[in-house]
């Protein structure tokens, strides 16, 4: 997707459907929304109608990142006047503490969400964001743990997790984490692919085989994704290299190839050749198999 | 062993500030393209290879034999910012692939670490430090820094918004039209007149 | 077959607003319902076991896509003997999750049936009483005679052909025919219509867990013992 | 890909996305209700009686599944679990068919 680089002269409309497919799919590009902001969205916000308040909400988180404090602290405001005693804006005073380094202060707003709704799981998780912004890592891991065991379908903790774990240098949780989301959406390439990099990064001849198997399902969802390809080559490449059987090493060469064909023409698509034939160099030969 | 002079040109040096700002939530990782001389390192150039804390074998190891194909030995090291701001520890997987690198061109590699807090655009210090290895542990080197004018022009590049038009290997990965080097990117940066040392 | 000629007052007066009334009922009903369905504070424990319920399916159905062991071990955190969350659940005392003793379970039972049934009634009651003694319209396809007393209730004709239906069975025939309808006009789950809601009942899909948690546990503990594991991949 | 998944259960590593399904479903309801809503008014105002207006009504039915059929471009098991083009909430087609054809029949005919 072309990514316009100058928001300022884009258009109201424009702005306003760029805002809404941001706010849908979690993409965190907080300059870009409070540029929109400032220059597009700000001359008209009330003929947004009922959807300025997630706007405004969606510009404030955007201000906290960019630590504007001060348009945060407007947003903040006018959405005080219009919902005067909502938990969400108590949730977004709370992350002004947060912003302005107060974890103490906005430790105990959360806690004392989470006891008047415990049923919404956002408060819990802003919880763990404060821990991690300290830097307190085993907390964080802790609070996780202790929110997974209530709400344990929720793929966005467990991915969170095995990101941690990964920061740990902790693999085997990683991948247990891992395995989690793919069970919770087995259709989402995106794990799938993950998983494959982890069991790869795990070495040795049995994960990087199941590595292969997740990179082959990866590839099956979404064929565009790049990065399974190239998973795929690696870990058919490191198959032939290691593995012992013959029938084996023929079978996975053949299958590294293939997977090197792929991406050789996905470049020659887009015309690139010099990647191309540096890929070359990772062809394997098919050695005779000797019996 | 006396200490290894590290120099940054001032092109390299605002690549690898400009992919911290692109990605300011999390921490980024690339490699280093240069020459060394006698005790002197001269970085050239610099590929931003990805921007998460947590880069897994597959795509590091794509990354490093694509340069390595392009750049043969002159890979010199790796620089790395952390993800979170007062974190001054030195990345582990940026150690890995300093390790790798020097097994690979079979010369020592050079770790350089963005410092978070002094991104401030106002701040006049050296924003990076770098380190070499000394047997087990890595030890600060000695960085060559030509001070003013590079800040000048970090702060001109910053003011365009240039740090949009950067792309790290993980955008490469998303799209193959991306050109990871960033070739276009470095004229823009050459343009920029306070730049030209 | 004699060929009657109706009035057009009945039309306007009685065909016409019938199925007028019945379709405003349905969206009536609808907007009660949204506004009567009170916030169900659902404790803390109940989610959870809502959520080890799903996990459980979650494990029998993409568990082929995760290797032997992870399997194994996934399927031991939920069976196991005691530790296990499925089969301590499955052995928890039966807390008084009987509608009797629990007064809230009670009111929504009630709400439930005030909600579907009574309307239906008393609008079919004041229909018939209403608009009796007369026919409404007659129906395109032959209808045998066992009909004719059902449908032509308060015409007493001999004569008259079965087709001809009273304005209470054209009332039923609205209530029926526009329950597709409503989907068009107030989205996919929509509750205008009361049917809808005893064909839950039926089916068991409305049962959420705290109706009879054990059993659902017992259920899903069995199934995973007796699951073997063939990865897929 | 494990060849050994045996052929009666389906392939071995086939899972469907739950919300792709029910939107699908909704898709195929709206149709039913409009196709049945069409044919009604149909016989309603040709005056159709007896079984013509049901034959009418199957008729319908069937160029319906014929459309959704050419839509799926014949693979209808890519979308739904099971080959029900021609099933689909049949009953409650028939009862809004009913309706309109008696509601037309009675508006034209009968007054």
């Amino acid at each position: 997707m072309v990514c316009e680089n100058d928001w300022t002269q884009v258009s109201f409309e424009h702005g306003r459907t760029t805002l809404k497919k941001w706010r849908e799919c979690g993409v965190r590009r907080s300059e870009e929304v409070v540029e929109l902001w400032e220059h597009v969205i700000s001359r008209a916000p009330t003929s947004l109608g009922d959807e300025q308040w997630p706007v405004y909400e969606q510009v404030c988180i955007a201000a906290f990142d960019c630590t504007r404090v001060d348009l945060a602290q407007d947003c903040i405001e006018l959405l005080q006047s219009q919902f005067p005693d909502s938990n969400r804006v108590l949730k977004l005073k709370a992350m002004q503490l947060e912003a302005t380094e107060h974890f103490e202060r906005a430790l105990t707003i959360y806690d004392q969400l989470v006891e008047t709704d415990p049923n919404n799981n956002s408060y819990r998780k802003r919880r763990v964001a404060v821990l991690l912004a300290q830097g307190k890592r085993l907390e964080a891991i802790k609070a996780i743990n202790e929110y997974l065991k209530i709400f344990l379908n929720d793929s966005e903790a467990w991915l969170q997790l095995s990101e941690l774990y990964l920061l740990e240098n902790d693999i085997p949780k990683a991948v247990h984490c891992l395995e989690e989301c793919v069970l919770i959406s087995p259709l989402n390439s995106m794990f799938l692919r993950r998983l494959g990099d982890l069991r790869y990064t795990q070495g040795g001849l049995e994960n990087v085989d199941l590595a292969r198997a997740y990179y082959e399902r990866a590839i099956k969802i979404n064929s565009t994704d790049l990065r399974s390809q190239y998973g795929l080559l690696l870990a058919n490449n490191f198959i032939a290299n290691n593995s012992r059987n013959p029938a084996e090493k023929k079978k996975s060469t053949t299958a590294g190839n293939a997977a090197l064909d792929g991406l050789v023409d996905r470049y020659q698509k887009v015309n690139s050749t010099e990647i191309p034939n540096t890929l070359e160099k990772l062809r394997l030969v098919q050695q005779p198999t000797r019996n | 062993m006396v200490k290894l002079q590290v120099e940054t040109l001032p092109v390299p040096y605002s690549t690898i500030i400009l992919h911290c700002l692109k990605y300011p939530s999390n921490g980024v990782l690339g490699l280093l393209i240069g020459q060394k001389k006698g005790g002197k390192i001269t970085v050239s150039s610099s590929v931003p290879i990805c921007h998460e804390a947590t880069p897994l074998a597959p795509s590091l190891e794509i990354a490093t034999t694509l340069v390595h194909s392009k750049f043969g030995a002159q890979i010199v090291g790796v620089y790395f910012a952390n993800s979170s701001a007062n974190d001054k520890s030195l990345n582990p997987y940026a150690i890995r692939l300093a390790e790798r690198i020097s097994s690979v061109t079979n010369s020592s590699a050079i770790l350089i670490q963005v410092i978070n807090d002094r991104l401030m655009a106002d701040c006049e210090e050296d924003r990076l430090v770098a380190y070499e290895k000394e047997t087990e542990n890595w030890k600060e080197a000695e960085t060559m820094f030509q001070g003013a004018n590079i800040l000048r022009g970090l702060q001109a590049a910053i003011q365009k918004k240039l740090y949009r038009d950067l792309n790290d290997f993980e955008n490469h990965l998303d799209n193959p039209e991306i050109d990871f080097y960033n070739t276009n990117l470095g004229k823009k940066l050459a343009s920029v007149a306070e730049l030209r040392a | 077959m004699t060929d009657l000629l109706l009035d057009p007052a009945i039309r306007t007066w009685v065909f016409l607003p019938i199925v007028v009334i019945t379709f405003l009922i349905g969206v009536l009903r609808h907007y009660i319902s949204l506004l009567w369905m009170n916030k169900k504070k659902i404790d803390l424990e109940n989610i959870a076991d809502g959520q080890y319920l799903l996990r459980a399916r979650l494990l029998r159905e993409n568990g082929r896509f995760l290797p032997k062991s992870s399997f194994n071990s996934r399927r031991q955190y939920l069976v196991a003997e005691e530790t296990g969350y499925l089969s301590k659940a499955m052995n928890r005392p039966a807390k008084a999750a009987n509608p009797m003793a629990d007064p809230t379970q009670m009111t929504e039972m009630l709400k439930g049936n005030m909600m579907n049934m009574i309307p239906m009634i008393v609008v079919g009651g004041w229909i018939n009483w209403t608009f009796s003694g007369f026919v409404t319209t007659r129906v395109p396809f032959p209808l045998t005679l066992k009909f004719k007393a059902m449908l032509q209730r308060g015409v007493d004709l001999v004569s008259l052909d079965s087709a001809w239906v009273s304005s209470a069975s054209w009332y039923f025939l609205c209530m029926f025919g526009l329950r597709s309808i409503y989907t068009l006009v107030l989205g996919s789950e929509n509750a205008a219509d009361q049917s809808k809601g005893m064909e839950d009942q039926m089916t068991g899909v409305a049962t959420n867990p705290q109706a009879d948690p054990k059993a659902a546990f017992k259920a899903e503990w069995e199934a995973l013992q007796v699951q073997q594991h063939q990865f897929a991949l | 890909m494990s060849e050994s998944a045996s052929k009666s259960d389906k392939k071995s590593d086939e899972c469907y996305n739950a919300t792709a399904i029910t939107s699908n479903a909704e898709s195929l309801e709206f149709g039913r209700t409009c196709q049945s809503c069409a044919a009604g008014i149909a016989a309603g105002i040709l005056g159709l009686t007896g079984f013509n207006g049901f034959i009418l009504f199957f008729l319908s039915v069937g160029v319906q599944a014929l459309f959704w059929n050419i839509k799926a471009q014949g693979n209808w098991l890519n979308y739904f679990p099971e080959r029900n083009s021609f099933t689909w909430s049949i009953g409650n087609g028939l009862f809004t068919f009913v309706l309109l054809w008696v509601f037309f029949y009675g508006m034209v005919h009968v007054y």
